[in-house]
């Protein structure tokens, strides 16, 4: 199974709901980017470590998280 | 003399402050001074501008709609806002967060990298005085003392480290245009 | 004494406790809030009550029980909070009880913008709830006259045992300007006999109320009402007038949007056209006849209404000038707030069309 | 040599003149307890009593102490106004069904909720009286007002709204209770909770609340025995009588 | 069809559910409590929905929903319960929703009497609650006008998207009087594409609000409200002149107040005055130019205005004038209903101090 | 061959535009769910839901069904309106606390005993948000806001309101539960809450009413996740979780 | 021809009624007519009046202030609204409820002893029928047997003997006056 | 002992409350008596009887009532 974690970067708002829920504590907010909003948008550091648990996703308050998982049948 | 100008930028960048500072030092100096918020709906994001009018007359409109002066602190207020202002007027931009800044032919334009500045102090916070600091040196209209003298009494006790900071941040900004 | 930076709301709530208000009774409400926020903090400090209402209806029935135990309570909300309180008004000038209520004016109609506006003129000046009825109804320009009219805004409501309104957008709430605290004598207290705090001595009861089941005898209360209406009528009449004397063109505004008239004036005087701002203090009673006197000028073509609504107080104009001289209204409403630019242009174009 | 003594005459708590309440409304008998224990406890001149909108709206006209009429419902945001600008005076509403639990509900549950220091008597005779019969909040079902003309029905009216035992889920409430005056037992009962709750604000407890099941013969179309029957029969069975809040006796069971 | 007696809040309800209203939210209030409980019986019946609610407020508020999801909707109360209604009916105006509230006037202020009045003249007119807005009020002299204008009401409230207000005194609630049920065509039902009835098929929502947080954006919504009361202004103007040709004085009034101005006009011709009655049947849109133009001939020396208040509908006619004839005001208050005689010696009064 | 399966996108029950609301804020949670709901039970096309005034104002504006924005508290008499003449409609309000414990105590305290049949969204954020942090009926004892500048005191401000208990006391409620979204369990419980008030809607059981235990960060002064951790460790203590009514839970356990 | 009547009595004793059954009779003769009723405060007890006009002409005030006919029920009535009577207008006393009954000279006063009459009948309740039959008689307003077959649509089934009763009052009051 | 029980007539509204609390049942309401404000009023059919328990006087609603006792020492 791969996961992946994708950002709609310009909806999101640095809160960082996203990071607090991650089981595998892998998304962090990037304090050297601002969005165009004017915020430090929220990442992820090791895509493979994702479990695909949706969490961020889930809790996300402006839905700027898809997360997918692709099995090799 | 009649000064019109606008502050704008990002909520949390410090414009309100900056445009309270500007008409504190306007009283201390003995001029006449407005200042009105743009309030909106959102308690955080989004953007913020404010009007400041000092004047050696009293003053009429508070609300000013044509200003001769603007400082810009982001891009979108740039945009919003450049247009209004009357030829021959002066315009601040904070280039450090306007991707490609340009200003029109018609007004007088300096463009301030006030973060670059504020980091070069040591501290990003600081970036509004740095603009504040330009634009005192770039128009001439206040004294930069006056406000020297009002962070002192701003910045006490265990704040008191701040003034020396604050007041290298006007100065970094009044050398940068000056 | 020296002057300090106020904003507006702040500066309205220091000055009412400074007149002696000591009970205020409010709801949260841009954009007015610094004014619950304020007296939260300071009303105890100064001896008085604050009590966040659950509404502004509540709010504006502890005002009545407040004033009618003899304490004299304001009350402040914006638009929509003002509508939710035309009842409660209407009991205050039935049972003639003495209250300041202060509108901090957003465009509407409904929920509207949370930006200045005009637009409760008609409301404040002519429909103070149902019945007949009036409030005294006064109209800042700045913070210092916000400040000064809060000590007149108490006098009045006590002289007359009737509620004042003062009336303001939302600008001057919002605005930050330098005011001085004038040295001012306390307000003596001022007796009410006729104040429910429990029996006199004597066993007599006061009941207040204004429920008169007898027409007649409602009648002839409405009647008195009216009286002192006239009174009020003959001695509180306020305005300023401002380069009138032998203008082209008087402009009539109120509150912040006289402040941007006057800019306009400016303009138009070195562009050559004398025009001179007529500014109400007091938008009830009207100041009629000052206005019919200054608009009477030879030199006076016209007279421009300009106001952030649609043109209410214009109708007042009209009524003073009974024909006299063309009147004509340049308004912004919904939250805008008029350009210099613009009324110069408006009174342009009606000199060009009275010429 | 002969002693006469008064066993009972008009109290002078209440003003010599008539009310204009119908024949055997218990409006009267209410005012009277009120004025009594207002005697009693020596709080004439010290009183301030809020009077509603509905047959009791002339009440200052009957009881002997000051008063302030109220708009419709506000009764309880008047009451605050008084109370917390007079602390040291005696201050109770007195509200119908109609006032205190439609349209005045919000002000009752926050000024309970505020621990309001006032006193309200709150007069559910489970019907609009002033107005014609109408409908009320408490109205029970299968009673005939004229809006309800089939009789109450939950599906389309609701269940009618017992308010002691709303507001007594809130902290801010002292001391509550459900009283009548049908008969003799239940009269002094009632003048007892009276006294209490007048005595509780005294001392500053918090919000007293006595809630007193009424007639309204004329709009029930009933004699003022008859009433006083349907009562005890009718309204009693879903609203209970008692106490259904009571700080201090909390308080007293701890000091034991 | 046969007449047959109504009192005058049961034809009104009546009529209402005739004209197609098929939602009545109310609240008990003298004098007009007829209408809740008829409707308790009747709007059921006719498949519609009857609400007491717990307050007039509660009863406006749903009114809106009704009308926000498609169903023209009604309510009625009296004074007081109108003042708390105000901040519902700028919503109503604020979000473009059709509604018909009837106010059966009763004597204020405060909570003054149940005897009739007409002192909610200016609220009615000028100011349904706060920010810029009108209502389209219609005020009958009698029942069958009653009857008649409750269609109307419906008909302008649902095209005009606009709550619409019938201004009626407590007489014409409590009296009977013989109406003649006339055939009407049923109401076409009237599309509504903006309702908040769920989605249309193709997902669009519709999102029924009188917020308009963007100034420009609101202001360009309260024009767009005013170029419509503009078209009121035009094509929905009515009103009743009797015997007004070669009078001598016109007698300007509404409601009953004119029914009793026609008694004490036939009193006047017996002793050699004419007077004619001006019948304003919509107070707004008032009907200023045919006032205008009946006072312009050459016969009529002076308007008198009677109303039951200290007198507001008065200032109407003053604009429509605007100086060009004298204009008087005899006027009973506080629940007191003027008489013919009385009326008939204030209009001679009237004429011996213009003459 | 691969498949790919969406664990979780952007629900289209919701617009796509960008909310108002502050970083972290749980309205932007709470909508998600309710648009997830609504997409689930197949009712986007039949769903009203009715705006509060409040930082939800503009609720109509996110999610993707029609709305109605109701005066400040009348929320719940414009859903009657509302539902009343559409009862096929689900109808739902959304109302802060200021808007429903407040100004609108009285609004909600009726459709509650009228049995109204929609669903009530109640979201605690113990402060008024859109007006800058005042006070509000459910503001914790001790907790700052700009009108309880030193902390929330009983004797001057009263105890906080607790609406889920009080209402539940009415016969009209028919299921009501309190909820909150501050970690993945809480979340997926609040979901189902909305999905249980929702169908219990349809079914015409009564009126069904959901409290969220809201944030708000800006007013609170916290950073989202911090607010978060205070909804837990303080907001769970005064206001505690569950399911406060369950008419249909009674019936269940009647019917075994 | 325009009457305007002014009906009043203690509450119960039926002046609404009257009033109403008296318009209800106009309007059957082809008359205009209109009724108001003066509502109070009090439920019950006090006094009640109401207004009624019937005329051959558009009727202009339905509030009658100046009477040219009054029935008078009790004694309170007959003090406050007699002199209010036109000259040479009619007053119908219910003398059986008023002490020491009598009239101002100027008009034409007739003593009805209505309860008298009525209990005759063996029930007191039709004294105002009593009532209604004398002033019928006494005015020649309307005719008797309009209302008598008014009588029978209201009075049926169970209810149908009372009409029997309710015309034997009337007539007993015209035949009273007579 | 002696019990009087005395009537403000003028005020009584016929209501009957008195009557039925009189344990004696010694009150009545007087149907041939019309007072001023148009009631039949009440009154007493056997003063002997009264023991002065003032039942009548605190339930009346109008206050109509005094009842008073008088002790032979
Ligand atoms: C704002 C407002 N709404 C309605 C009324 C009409 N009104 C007068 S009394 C009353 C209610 C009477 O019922 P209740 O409170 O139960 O008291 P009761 O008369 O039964 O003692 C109403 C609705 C009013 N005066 N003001
Ligand atoms: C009648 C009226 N009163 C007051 C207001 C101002 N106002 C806007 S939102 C609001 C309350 C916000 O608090 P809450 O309901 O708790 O919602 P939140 O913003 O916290 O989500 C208030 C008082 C208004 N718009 N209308
Ligand atoms: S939860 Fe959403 S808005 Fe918040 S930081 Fe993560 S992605 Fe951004
Ligand atoms: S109407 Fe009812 S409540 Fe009112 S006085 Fe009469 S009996 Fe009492
Ligand atoms: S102010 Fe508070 S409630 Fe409102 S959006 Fe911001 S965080 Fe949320
Ligand atoms: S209780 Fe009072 S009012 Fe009633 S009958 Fe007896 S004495 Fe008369």
């Amino acid at each position: 199974m791969k996961a992946k974690v994708t950002f709609n970067l310009d909806r999101c708002k640095g809160c960082g709901l996203c990071v607090s829920v991650c089981p595998k504590q892998i998304l962090w907010l990037d304090e050297t980017v601002t969005n165009v909003k004017g915020y430090h948008p929220s990442g992820i550091s090791d895509q493979d470590k994702c479990i695909a648990c949706g969490n961020c996703a889930r809790i996300c308050p402006d839905s700027v998280i898809t997360v997918t998982k692709t099995k090799e049948d | 003399m009649t000064r019109e100008l606008i502050i704008a930028g990002f909520g949390g960048q410090g414009v309100m402050a900056m445009g309270k500072t500007l008409i504190e030092a306007g009283l201390k100096e003995g001029y006449n001074v407005t200042w009105v918020p743009s309030y909106g709906p959102e308690m955080r994001g989004g953007t913020a501008n404010c009007s400041v009018v000092i004047s050696t007359e009293p003053i009429g409109s508070p609300v000013v709609t044509q200003p001769n002066e603007l400082i810009a602190m982001n891009g979108p207020s740039l945009k919003r806002f450049e247009p209004l202002v009357e030829p021959g007027g002066l315009v601040l931009v904070n280039s450090s967060q306007v991707e490609n800044p340009a200003c029109r032919p018609d007004v007088r334009c300096y463009l301030v990298p006030s973060m670059e500045e504020a980091g070069k102090l040591g501290n990003f916070k600081v970036a509004n005085m740095v603009m504040l600091g330009a634009y005192i040196q770039a128009t001439g209209a206040l004294k930069l003392q006056t406000i020297e003298e009002m962070l002192a009494s701003v910045f006490t006790g265990p704040k008191a480290h701040l003034v020396e900071l604050n007041i290298r941040a006007l100065q970094a900004g009044a050398a940068y245009v000056g | 004494m020296p002057k300090e930076l106020w904003k507006g709301n702040e500066a309205i709530a220091e000055a009412a406790i400074r007149a002696g208000c000591r009970a205020y009774f409010g709801y949260p409400i841009t954009p007015q809030n610094e004014i619950p926020e304020y007296m939260s903090r300071r009303m105890p400090e100064a001896g008085g009550v604050f009590v966040q209402a659950e509404s502004e209806i509540a709010a504006i029935n502890m005002v009545y029980g407040a004033s009618a135990a003899g304490t004299l309570a304001m009350t402040s909300s914006s638009s929509p909070g003002i509508s939710l309180k035309q009842e409660g008004i209407s009991y205050l000038v039935g049972a003639e009880l003495p209250a300041v209520i202060l509108n901090m004016m957003r465009g509407g109609p409904g929920l509207g913008t949370i930006q200045p506006g005009q637009a409760d003129y008609f409301q404040a000046t002519r429909a103070p709830g149902h019945g007949d009825g009036r409030m005294v109804v006064l109209a800042p320009a700045g913070i210092q006259e916000a400040v000064d009219l809060m000590q007149d805004s108490f006098d009045l409501a006590d002289r007359y045992r009737n509620p004042v309104m003062m009336l303001a957008d939302g600008m001057i709430g919002q605005m930050m300007e330098p005011i001085e605290w004038k040295e001012t004598e306390p307000r003596p207290p001022v007796e009410k006999p006729w104040a429910a705090d429990g029996r006199d001595g004597d066993g007599k009861t006061h009941f207040v109320t204004s429920l008169r089941l007898q027409s007649e005898k409602n009648e002839r209360f409405v009647q008195s009402l009216f009286e002192k209406y006239a009174a009020i009528e003959r001695d509180e009449v306020r305005y300023e007038a401002v380069g009138c004397e032998n203008a082209d063109l008087l402009i009539a505004a109120f509150g912040t949007t006289a402040r941007i008239a006057l800019s306009a004036a400016r303009r138009l005087e070195k562009e050559g056209v004398r025009a001179g701002l007529f500014r109400p203090i007091t938008l009830w009673p009207f100041p009629s006849r000052a206005l019919r006197e200054l608009a009477g000028q030879k030199s006076v073509k016209a007279v421009m209404t300009v106001e952030m609504s649609m043109g209410q107080m214009v109708q007042d104009v009209r009524l003073a000038l009974e024909g006299m001289k063309p009147v004509t209204f340049y308004g912004r409403t919904g939250g805008m707030v008029p350009e210099p630019a613009h009324i110069a242009e408006a009174a342009k174009k009606t000199l060009s069309e009275v010429k | 040599m002969a002693r006469t003594q008064v066993v009972y005459e008009r109290s002078h708590g209440l003003k010599d003149v008539e009310t204009h309440y119908c024949p055997g409304c218990h409006h009267g008998i209410i005012h009277k307890l009120i004025a009594e224990v207002l005697v009693e406890m020596d709080l004439l001149d010290k009183a301030v009593g809020i009077s509603p909108v509905g047959c009791a709206v002339l009440a200052g006209d009957y009881l002997n102490c000051d008063f302030v009429e109220a708009a419709h419902g506000r009764a309880p945001a008047v009451a605050t106004g008084v109370k917390r600008t007079h602390p040291d005076l005696l201050v109770f509403t007195y509200q119908g069904d109609g006032d205190l639990a439609s349209i005045g509900a919000g002000e009752i549950v926050h000024a309970t909720a505020r621990g309001e220091q006032f006193t309200t008597i709150f007069i559910n005779n489970a019907i609009y009286g002033m107005t014609g019969g109408q409908m009320a909040p408490t109205t029970l079902l299968g009673q005939k007002s004229t809006t309800s003309q089939s009789g109450r029905e939950a599906a389309r009216h609701g269940m009618p709204l017992r308010m002691s035992e709303m507001l007594s889920t809130q902290d801010g409430m002292a001391y509550c209770e459900r009283v009548c005056v049908v008969d003799m037992p239940n009269l002094h009962k009632a003048k007892k909770a009276i006294k209490k709750a007048f005595t509780l604000q005294m001392q500053g407890v918090g919000h007293t609340f006595v809630e007193f099941l009424s007639t309204c013969p004329t709009n029930w179309g009933m004699t003022p025995v008859d009433a006083g029957k349907w009562v005890k029969s009718d309204m009693n069975r879903y609203y209970p009588l008692g106490v259904f809040k009571d700080l201090t006796a909390k308080k007293e069971a701890a000091e034991e």
